[in-house]
Protein backbone atom coordinates (compact mmCIF):
# COMPACT_ATOMS: atom_id res chain seq x y z
CA UNK A 1 0.00 0.00 0.00
CA UNK A 2 1.24 3.97 -0.85
CA UNK A 3 -0.39 6.94 0.80
CA UNK A 4 1.08 9.59 -0.11
CA UNK A 5 0.04 13.57 0.77
CA UNK A 6 2.19 15.65 -2.01
CA UNK A 7 3.25 19.35 -1.39
CA UNK A 8 4.86 19.91 -5.32
CA UNK A 9 2.93 19.22 -8.26
CA UNK A 10 3.31 15.09 -9.38
CA UNK A 11 2.53 13.24 -12.54
CA UNK A 12 0.06 10.52 -11.37
CA UNK A 13 0.42 8.14 -13.79
CA UNK A 14 4.76 8.23 -13.32
CA UNK A 15 3.49 7.70 -9.64
CA UNK A 16 1.71 5.17 -11.02
CA UNK A 17 4.60 3.28 -12.80
CA UNK A 18 6.98 3.47 -10.02
CA UNK A 19 4.97 2.25 -7.47
CA UNK A 20 3.91 -0.79 -9.73
CA UNK A 21 7.76 -1.35 -10.42
CA UNK A 22 9.62 -1.00 -7.88
CA UNK A 23 6.94 -2.94 -5.24
CA UNK A 24 4.14 -4.82 -7.17
CA UNK A 25 5.98 -5.59 -9.61
CA UNK A 26 5.15 -8.22 -11.97
CA UNK A 27 2.81 -9.85 -9.92
CA UNK A 28 1.10 -12.66 -12.47
CA UNK A 29 -2.04 -12.68 -9.75
CA UNK A 30 -2.92 -9.33 -10.89
CA UNK A 31 -5.75 -8.99 -13.90
CA UNK A 32 -7.42 -5.81 -13.14
CA UNK A 33 -5.86 -2.68 -12.33
CA UNK A 34 -8.47 0.44 -11.92
CA UNK A 35 -7.34 3.81 -11.69
CA UNK A 36 -8.77 7.71 -11.18
CA UNK A 37 -7.16 10.78 -11.39
CA UNK A 38 -8.74 13.79 -10.30
CA UNK A 39 -8.05 17.16 -11.77
CA UNK A 40 -8.30 21.26 -11.32
CA UNK A 41 -10.95 22.49 -13.81
CA UNK A 42 -11.11 25.77 -14.67
CA UNK A 43 -14.96 26.39 -14.08
CA UNK A 44 -16.83 24.96 -10.66
CA UNK A 45 -20.56 25.98 -10.09
CA UNK A 46 -20.40 28.36 -12.53
CA UNK A 47 -17.26 30.26 -11.45
CA UNK A 48 -14.12 30.70 -13.19
CA UNK A 49 -11.60 29.20 -11.01
CA UNK A 50 -8.18 30.82 -11.38
CA UNK A 51 -6.32 28.82 -8.71
CA UNK A 52 -7.54 26.58 -5.36
CA UNK A 53 -5.33 26.65 -2.33
CA UNK A 54 -5.74 22.61 -0.75
CA UNK A 55 -5.68 21.98 3.02
CA UNK A 56 -5.33 19.13 5.33
CA UNK A 57 -5.00 17.91 8.60
CA UNK A 58 -1.50 15.94 8.76
CA UNK A 59 -1.94 12.83 10.91
CA UNK A 60 -5.43 12.15 10.43
CA UNK A 61 -5.35 12.30 7.02
CA UNK A 62 -2.78 9.74 6.40
CA UNK A 63 -4.48 7.74 8.92
CA UNK A 64 -7.97 8.07 7.51
CA UNK A 65 -6.88 7.20 3.86
CA UNK A 66 -4.78 3.91 5.35
CA UNK A 67 -7.98 2.84 6.59
CA UNK A 68 -10.13 3.89 3.33
CA UNK A 69 -8.00 1.44 1.85
CA UNK A 70 -7.56 -1.38 4.48
CA UNK A 71 -11.36 -1.25 3.92
CA UNK A 72 -10.98 -1.75 0.22
CA UNK A 73 -8.39 -4.71 0.55
CA UNK A 74 -10.40 -6.74 3.03
CA UNK A 75 -13.89 -5.99 1.62
CA UNK A 76 -12.44 -6.84 -2.08
CA UNK A 77 -9.84 -8.67 -1.79
CA UNK A 78 -7.76 -6.53 -3.62
CA UNK A 79 -3.96 -7.23 -4.02
CA UNK A 80 -2.74 -3.81 -3.49
CA UNK A 81 -4.33 -0.21 -3.27
CA UNK A 82 -2.34 3.19 -3.72
CA UNK A 83 -3.68 6.73 -3.22
CA UNK A 84 -1.86 9.70 -3.42
CA UNK A 85 -2.89 13.35 -2.91
CA UNK A 86 -1.67 17.01 -3.66
CA UNK A 87 -2.07 19.79 -1.30
CA UNK A 88 -0.85 23.08 -1.41
CA UNK A 89 -1.68 25.38 -4.29
CA UNK A 90 -2.72 24.19 -7.39
CA UNK A 91 -4.08 25.26 -10.60
CA UNK A 92 -6.11 24.15 -13.18
CA UNK A 93 -5.42 21.12 -14.77
CA UNK A 94 -2.84 20.30 -11.96
CA UNK A 95 -3.52 16.51 -11.20
CA UNK A 96 -5.30 16.29 -7.14
CA UNK A 97 -5.44 12.77 -6.57
CA UNK A 98 -4.93 9.27 -7.83
CA UNK A 99 -6.56 6.35 -6.77
CA UNK A 100 -5.49 2.71 -8.10
CA UNK A 101 -6.50 -0.72 -7.20
CA UNK A 102 -5.22 -4.08 -8.36
CA UNK A 103 -6.92 -7.61 -8.15
CA UNK A 104 -7.52 -10.33 -10.12
CA UNK A 105 -10.82 -10.03 -11.40
CA UNK A 106 -12.13 -6.61 -13.35
CA UNK A 107 -15.34 -6.41 -10.50
CA UNK A 108 -13.07 -6.11 -7.30
CA UNK A 109 -10.40 -3.58 -8.94
CA UNK A 110 -13.23 -1.03 -10.23
CA UNK A 111 -15.51 -1.50 -6.87
CA UNK A 112 -12.44 -0.84 -4.76
CA UNK A 113 -11.15 2.63 -6.77
CA UNK A 114 -14.91 3.87 -6.74
CA UNK A 115 -15.35 2.81 -2.77
CA UNK A 116 -12.11 4.65 -2.27
CA UNK A 117 -12.73 8.21 -3.90
CA UNK A 118 -15.94 8.02 -2.31
CA UNK A 119 -14.70 7.71 1.10
CA UNK A 120 -12.02 9.78 0.45
CA UNK A 121 -14.30 12.56 -0.55
CA UNK A 122 -16.60 11.67 2.34
CA UNK A 123 -13.89 11.43 5.79
CA UNK A 124 -10.77 12.44 4.23
CA UNK A 125 -9.67 15.86 6.25
CA UNK A 126 -8.75 17.96 3.15
CA UNK A 127 -10.55 21.24 2.38
CA UNK A 128 -10.41 23.11 -0.96
CA UNK A 129 -10.60 26.92 -1.42
CA UNK A 130 -10.91 28.42 -4.81
CA UNK A 131 -9.77 31.72 -6.24
CA UNK A 132 -12.37 33.03 -8.78
CA UNK A 133 -13.54 36.31 -10.34
CA UNK A 134 -15.11 37.03 -7.16
CA UNK A 135 -12.44 36.16 -4.55
CA UNK A 136 -11.61 33.87 -2.37
CA UNK A 137 -14.02 31.00 -1.17
CA UNK A 138 -14.01 27.60 0.56
CA UNK A 139 -15.65 25.25 -1.46
CA UNK A 140 -18.90 23.60 -0.33
CA UNK A 141 -19.34 19.84 0.12
CA UNK A 142 -21.39 18.73 -3.32
CA UNK A 143 -25.39 17.87 -2.43
CA UNK A 144 -25.64 14.31 -1.83
CA UNK A 145 -21.92 13.50 -1.20
CA UNK A 146 -22.24 14.51 2.57
CA UNK A 147 -20.84 12.16 4.99
CA UNK A 148 -22.58 10.94 7.41
CA UNK A 149 -20.21 12.72 10.05
CA UNK A 150 -22.29 13.63 13.42
CA UNK A 151 -21.68 17.49 13.59
CA UNK A 152 -21.61 20.02 16.03
CA UNK B 1 -5.88 18.94 32.54
CA UNK B 2 -4.57 19.79 29.39
CA UNK B 3 -6.05 20.33 25.69
CA UNK B 4 -5.05 21.06 22.38
CA UNK B 5 -7.06 22.58 20.09
CA UNK B 6 -6.88 22.89 16.57
CA UNK B 7 -8.68 24.60 13.56
CA UNK B 8 -9.04 23.88 10.03
CA UNK B 9 -10.42 26.06 6.97
CA UNK B 10 -13.23 28.38 6.78
CA UNK B 11 -13.30 27.07 11.01
CA UNK B 12 -9.57 28.61 11.26
CA UNK B 13 -10.69 32.01 9.60
CA UNK B 14 -13.00 32.66 11.97
CA UNK B 15 -11.48 32.13 14.89
CA UNK B 16 -8.47 33.81 13.66
CA UNK B 17 -5.76 31.07 14.75
CA UNK B 18 -4.87 27.55 13.85
CA UNK B 19 -4.48 26.14 17.18
CA UNK B 20 -4.16 26.80 20.72
CA UNK B 21 -3.24 24.97 24.14
CA UNK B 22 -6.17 25.03 27.02
CA UNK B 23 -5.79 24.37 30.46
CA UNK B 24 -9.60 23.44 31.82
CA UNK B 25 -10.51 22.88 35.32
CA UNK B 26 -13.45 20.05 34.54
CA UNK B 27 -13.73 17.48 31.95
CA UNK B 28 -16.09 19.21 29.32
CA UNK B 29 -17.48 17.40 26.06
CA UNK B 30 -16.54 18.71 22.57
CA UNK B 31 -19.82 20.55 22.30
CA UNK B 32 -19.01 22.55 25.82
CA UNK B 33 -15.92 23.12 24.94
CA UNK B 34 -16.81 24.58 21.17
CA UNK B 35 -19.25 26.61 22.56
CA UNK B 36 -17.37 28.17 25.72
CA UNK B 37 -14.47 28.95 22.53
CA UNK B 38 -17.00 30.90 20.11
CA UNK B 39 -19.23 32.67 23.06
CA UNK B 40 -19.53 35.48 20.78
CA UNK B 41 -18.51 34.93 17.87
CA UNK B 42 -21.18 34.23 14.80
CA UNK B 43 -19.92 30.31 13.97
CA UNK B 44 -20.43 27.86 10.99
CA UNK B 45 -23.86 25.66 10.56
CA UNK B 46 -21.82 22.39 10.11
CA UNK B 47 -18.54 22.47 11.90
CA UNK B 48 -17.07 18.52 12.34
CA UNK B 49 -14.77 17.22 15.26
CA UNK B 50 -12.20 14.93 15.68
CA UNK B 51 -10.18 14.14 19.04
CA UNK B 52 -6.19 12.46 18.33
CA UNK B 53 -7.39 12.17 14.98
CA UNK B 54 -10.83 9.97 15.09
CA UNK B 55 -14.04 11.75 14.16
CA UNK B 56 -15.99 12.19 17.66
CA UNK B 57 -19.58 12.94 18.01
CA UNK B 58 -20.45 16.21 20.33
CA UNK B 59 -21.23 14.52 23.41
CA UNK B 60 -17.70 13.35 23.72
CA UNK B 61 -16.22 13.90 26.80
CA UNK B 62 -12.35 15.17 26.42
CA UNK B 63 -10.02 13.51 28.78
CA UNK B 64 -6.24 15.37 29.83
CA UNK B 65 -3.44 15.21 26.56
CA UNK B 66 -6.45 14.93 24.12
CA UNK B 67 -5.51 16.91 20.24
CA UNK B 68 -9.12 17.92 19.41
CA UNK B 69 -9.73 19.48 16.04
CA UNK B 70 -12.74 21.70 14.86
CA UNK B 71 -13.36 22.26 11.26
CA UNK B 72 -15.91 22.32 8.14
CA UNK B 73 -17.02 19.13 6.17
CA UNK B 74 -14.46 18.02 3.84
CA UNK B 75 -14.01 18.56 0.17
CA UNK B 76 -11.00 16.44 -1.15
CA UNK B 77 -10.53 14.87 -3.88
CA UNK C 1 -10.58 8.92 -29.51
CA UNK C 2 -8.64 6.27 -30.20
CA UNK C 3 -9.40 2.51 -31.04
CA UNK C 4 -6.14 0.94 -31.99
CA UNK C 5 -5.80 -3.20 -32.22
CA UNK C 6 -1.62 -3.57 -31.13
CA UNK C 7 -0.01 -6.84 -32.63
CA UNK C 8 2.99 -6.27 -30.59
CA UNK C 9 3.68 -5.74 -26.15
CA UNK C 10 2.64 -1.92 -25.31
CA UNK C 11 2.86 -0.36 -22.77
CA UNK C 12 -0.56 0.81 -21.16
CA UNK C 13 0.57 3.84 -19.46
CA UNK C 14 2.69 5.10 -22.20
CA UNK C 15 -0.08 4.78 -25.07
CA UNK C 16 -2.28 7.00 -22.38
CA UNK C 17 0.47 9.70 -21.45
CA UNK C 18 0.91 10.14 -24.88
CA UNK C 19 -2.35 10.27 -25.90
CA UNK C 20 -3.32 12.64 -23.33
CA UNK C 21 -0.18 14.53 -24.18
CA UNK C 22 -0.94 14.64 -27.99
CA UNK C 23 -4.53 14.49 -28.29
CA UNK C 24 -6.43 15.97 -25.52
CA UNK C 25 -3.21 18.17 -24.26
CA UNK C 26 -4.13 19.77 -20.88
CA UNK C 27 -7.83 20.33 -21.70
CA UNK C 28 -9.13 22.29 -18.00
CA UNK C 29 -12.51 21.40 -18.78
CA UNK C 30 -11.46 17.72 -17.83
CA UNK C 31 -12.08 16.95 -13.60
CA UNK C 32 -12.11 13.20 -14.40
CA UNK C 33 -10.11 10.28 -15.54
CA UNK C 34 -11.32 6.82 -15.31
CA UNK C 35 -8.98 3.80 -16.53
CA UNK C 36 -8.81 0.09 -16.69
CA UNK C 37 -6.00 -2.13 -17.54
CA UNK C 38 -6.65 -6.03 -17.61
CA UNK C 39 -3.24 -7.86 -17.81
CA UNK C 40 -2.83 -11.87 -18.04
CA UNK C 41 -2.74 -13.84 -15.08
CA UNK C 42 -1.10 -16.69 -14.60
CA UNK C 43 -3.95 -18.68 -13.58
CA UNK C 44 -7.62 -19.30 -14.66
CA UNK C 45 -10.42 -22.21 -13.92
CA UNK C 46 -7.64 -23.38 -11.45
CA UNK C 47 -4.94 -24.34 -14.29
CA UNK C 48 -2.08 -22.62 -14.57
CA UNK C 49 -1.56 -20.78 -17.76
CA UNK C 50 1.57 -20.67 -19.78
CA UNK C 51 0.49 -18.19 -22.72
CA UNK C 52 -1.78 -17.13 -24.41
CA UNK C 53 -3.08 -15.97 -28.20
CA UNK C 54 -5.25 -13.36 -28.77
CA UNK C 55 -7.34 -13.18 -32.15
CA UNK C 56 -9.74 -10.83 -33.56
CA UNK C 57 -11.95 -10.50 -36.51
CA UNK C 58 -10.11 -7.37 -38.43
CA UNK C 59 -12.48 -4.70 -39.52
CA UNK C 60 -15.57 -5.86 -37.49
CA UNK C 61 -13.41 -5.59 -33.68
CA UNK C 62 -12.06 -1.92 -35.07
CA UNK C 63 -16.15 -1.17 -35.89
CA UNK C 64 -17.80 -2.60 -32.64
CA UNK C 65 -15.22 -0.93 -30.44
CA UNK C 66 -15.79 2.24 -32.07
CA UNK C 67 -19.20 1.85 -31.56
CA UNK C 68 -18.89 0.94 -27.76
CA UNK C 69 -17.04 4.16 -27.29
CA UNK C 70 -19.26 6.29 -29.07
CA UNK C 71 -22.04 5.07 -27.23
CA UNK C 72 -19.85 5.77 -23.80
CA UNK C 73 -19.92 9.35 -24.93
CA UNK C 74 -23.41 9.94 -25.79
CA UNK C 75 -24.80 8.26 -22.96
CA UNK C 76 -22.43 10.06 -19.85
CA UNK C 77 -20.92 13.32 -21.98
CA UNK C 78 -17.69 11.98 -21.25
CA UNK C 79 -15.12 14.41 -23.57
CA UNK C 80 -13.16 11.55 -24.80
CA UNK C 81 -12.48 7.72 -24.82
CA UNK C 82 -9.42 5.62 -25.72
CA UNK C 83 -9.50 1.52 -26.07
CA UNK C 84 -6.20 -0.44 -27.18
CA UNK C 85 -6.43 -3.83 -27.28
CA UNK C 86 -3.78 -6.62 -27.84
CA UNK C 87 -3.68 -9.33 -30.29
CA UNK C 88 -1.48 -12.15 -30.84
CA UNK C 89 1.14 -14.31 -28.50
CA UNK C 90 1.05 -13.22 -24.64
CA UNK C 91 2.00 -14.26 -21.85
CA UNK C 92 1.11 -13.54 -18.29
CA UNK C 93 1.94 -10.27 -17.32
CA UNK C 94 1.54 -8.77 -20.39
CA UNK C 95 -1.27 -5.74 -20.72
CA UNK C 96 -3.88 -7.54 -23.14
CA UNK C 97 -7.11 -4.13 -22.89
CA UNK C 98 -6.31 -0.49 -21.45
CA UNK C 99 -9.61 1.41 -21.61
CA UNK C 100 -9.46 5.37 -20.05
CA UNK C 101 -12.28 7.91 -19.89
CA UNK C 102 -12.38 11.84 -19.24
CA UNK C 103 -14.89 13.55 -18.12
CA UNK C 104 -15.85 16.65 -16.12
CA UNK C 105 -17.35 14.83 -12.79
CA UNK C 106 -16.03 11.44 -11.55
CA UNK C 107 -19.34 9.34 -11.61
CA UNK C 108 -19.05 9.65 -16.03
CA UNK C 109 -15.55 8.87 -16.22
CA UNK C 110 -16.57 5.93 -13.74
CA UNK C 111 -19.39 4.64 -15.39
CA UNK C 112 -18.21 5.21 -18.93
CA UNK C 113 -14.90 2.98 -18.69
CA UNK C 114 -17.03 0.26 -16.73
CA UNK C 115 -19.60 0.48 -19.32
CA UNK C 116 -16.88 0.18 -22.45
CA UNK C 117 -15.04 -2.75 -20.35
CA UNK C 118 -18.79 -4.91 -20.39
CA UNK C 119 -19.65 -3.81 -23.56
CA UNK C 120 -16.08 -4.99 -25.11
CA UNK C 121 -16.15 -8.44 -23.18
CA UNK C 122 -19.71 -9.21 -24.67
CA UNK C 123 -19.88 -8.18 -28.13
CA UNK C 124 -16.16 -6.81 -29.20
CA UNK C 125 -14.79 -9.88 -31.84
CA UNK C 126 -12.07 -11.22 -29.85
CA UNK C 127 -10.94 -14.62 -28.41
CA UNK C 128 -8.68 -16.47 -26.21
CA UNK C 129 -6.94 -19.82 -26.55
CA UNK C 130 -4.81 -20.28 -23.12
CA UNK C 131 -1.84 -23.21 -23.59
CA UNK C 132 -1.91 -25.04 -19.79
CA UNK C 133 -0.56 -28.32 -18.63
CA UNK C 134 -3.14 -29.75 -20.44
CA UNK C 135 -2.38 -28.28 -23.88
CA UNK C 136 -4.38 -25.48 -25.96
CA UNK C 137 -7.87 -24.52 -25.45
CA UNK C 138 -10.06 -21.66 -26.19
CA UNK C 139 -11.37 -19.81 -23.15
CA UNK C 140 -14.95 -19.98 -22.30
CA UNK C 141 -17.17 -16.70 -21.57
CA UNK C 142 -17.67 -17.06 -18.03
CA UNK C 143 -20.95 -17.57 -16.73
CA UNK C 144 -22.99 -14.18 -15.87
CA UNK C 145 -20.70 -12.41 -18.71
CA UNK C 146 -22.73 -13.99 -21.57
CA UNK C 147 -24.21 -11.66 -24.36
CA UNK C 148 -27.27 -11.26 -25.51
CA UNK C 149 -26.14 -11.46 -29.59
CA UNK C 150 -28.33 -14.48 -31.37
CA UNK C 151 -26.85 -17.26 -31.73
CA UNK C 152 -27.07 -19.96 -34.28
CA UNK D 1 -24.51 -15.17 -56.25
CA UNK D 2 -21.10 -14.80 -54.39
CA UNK D 3 -21.04 -14.86 -50.50
CA UNK D 4 -17.66 -14.64 -49.06
CA UNK D 5 -17.45 -16.80 -45.72
CA UNK D 6 -14.76 -16.55 -42.52
CA UNK D 7 -14.33 -18.27 -39.31
CA UNK D 8 -12.84 -17.91 -36.04
CA UNK D 9 -11.28 -19.29 -33.62
CA UNK D 10 -12.69 -22.56 -32.47
CA UNK D 11 -15.01 -22.74 -35.66
CA UNK D 12 -12.52 -22.33 -37.74
CA UNK D 13 -10.69 -24.98 -36.26
CA UNK D 14 -13.74 -27.39 -36.49
CA UNK D 15 -14.01 -26.20 -40.00
CA UNK D 16 -10.23 -26.28 -40.89
CA UNK D 17 -10.28 -23.43 -42.81
CA UNK D 18 -10.66 -19.86 -41.78
CA UNK D 19 -12.74 -18.83 -45.67
CA UNK D 20 -14.07 -19.69 -48.50
CA UNK D 21 -15.88 -17.88 -51.19
CA UNK D 22 -19.24 -19.81 -52.15
CA UNK D 23 -21.81 -19.20 -55.27
CA UNK D 24 -25.08 -20.09 -54.14
CA UNK D 25 -28.32 -20.38 -56.60
CA UNK D 26 -30.85 -19.18 -54.00
CA UNK D 27 -31.02 -16.59 -51.40
CA UNK D 28 -30.23 -18.87 -48.22
CA UNK D 29 -30.65 -17.28 -44.16
CA UNK D 30 -27.65 -17.34 -41.84
CA UNK D 31 -28.93 -20.59 -40.42
CA UNK D 32 -29.50 -22.08 -43.85
CA UNK D 33 -25.98 -21.46 -45.28
CA UNK D 34 -24.65 -22.90 -41.59
CA UNK D 35 -26.67 -26.07 -41.92
CA UNK D 36 -25.19 -26.80 -45.62
CA UNK D 37 -21.90 -26.24 -44.54
CA UNK D 38 -21.54 -28.32 -41.91
CA UNK D 39 -23.17 -31.48 -42.86
CA UNK D 40 -21.52 -34.33 -41.47
CA UNK D 41 -20.02 -32.07 -38.60
CA UNK D 42 -19.39 -32.07 -34.95
CA UNK D 43 -20.53 -28.07 -34.32
CA UNK D 44 -20.69 -26.34 -31.45
CA UNK D 45 -23.48 -25.83 -29.57
CA UNK D 46 -23.31 -21.83 -29.48
CA UNK D 47 -22.08 -19.52 -32.70
CA UNK D 48 -22.82 -16.41 -33.15
CA UNK D 49 -23.06 -14.76 -36.82
CA UNK D 50 -22.22 -11.59 -38.36
CA UNK D 51 -22.88 -10.02 -41.91
CA UNK D 52 -20.80 -7.52 -42.74
CA UNK D 53 -19.48 -7.01 -39.84
CA UNK D 54 -22.85 -6.40 -37.64
CA UNK D 55 -24.17 -9.56 -35.82
CA UNK D 56 -27.76 -10.65 -37.18
CA UNK D 57 -30.15 -13.02 -36.07
CA UNK D 58 -30.25 -17.01 -38.00
CA UNK D 59 -32.99 -15.59 -39.98
CA UNK D 60 -30.91 -12.83 -41.83
CA UNK D 61 -31.28 -13.26 -45.34
CA UNK D 62 -27.69 -13.08 -47.44
CA UNK D 63 -27.74 -11.17 -50.53
CA UNK D 64 -25.51 -10.83 -53.36
CA UNK D 65 -21.57 -9.71 -52.02
CA UNK D 66 -22.17 -9.98 -48.19
CA UNK D 67 -19.49 -11.33 -46.19
CA UNK D 68 -21.02 -13.47 -43.21
CA UNK D 69 -18.62 -14.96 -40.41
CA UNK D 70 -19.60 -17.70 -37.86
CA UNK D 71 -18.09 -17.54 -34.37
CA UNK D 72 -17.97 -18.79 -30.51
CA UNK D 73 -18.85 -16.25 -28.11
CA UNK D 74 -16.26 -13.89 -27.74
CA UNK D 75 -13.89 -13.67 -24.89
CA UNK D 76 -11.72 -10.49 -25.23
CA UNK D 77 -10.51 -8.39 -22.64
Amino acid sequence: MKIEIMNEKFDPWQSLVDYKKNVLQNNPKIGATSVFVGTVRDFNDDEEVQNMELEHYPGMTEKYLEDIVNAAIKKYKIIDGLVIHRVGALEPTDPIVIVASWSEHRDNAFNATRDIMEALKAEAPFWKKESTNNGFRWVEPTIGEENNIDEI
Amino acid sequence: MKIYVKYFASVRDIMGKDSEDLKIETSLSANELWKSLTVGKKTPIRVLVAVNHEYVDKNFKLKNGDEIAFFPPVTGG
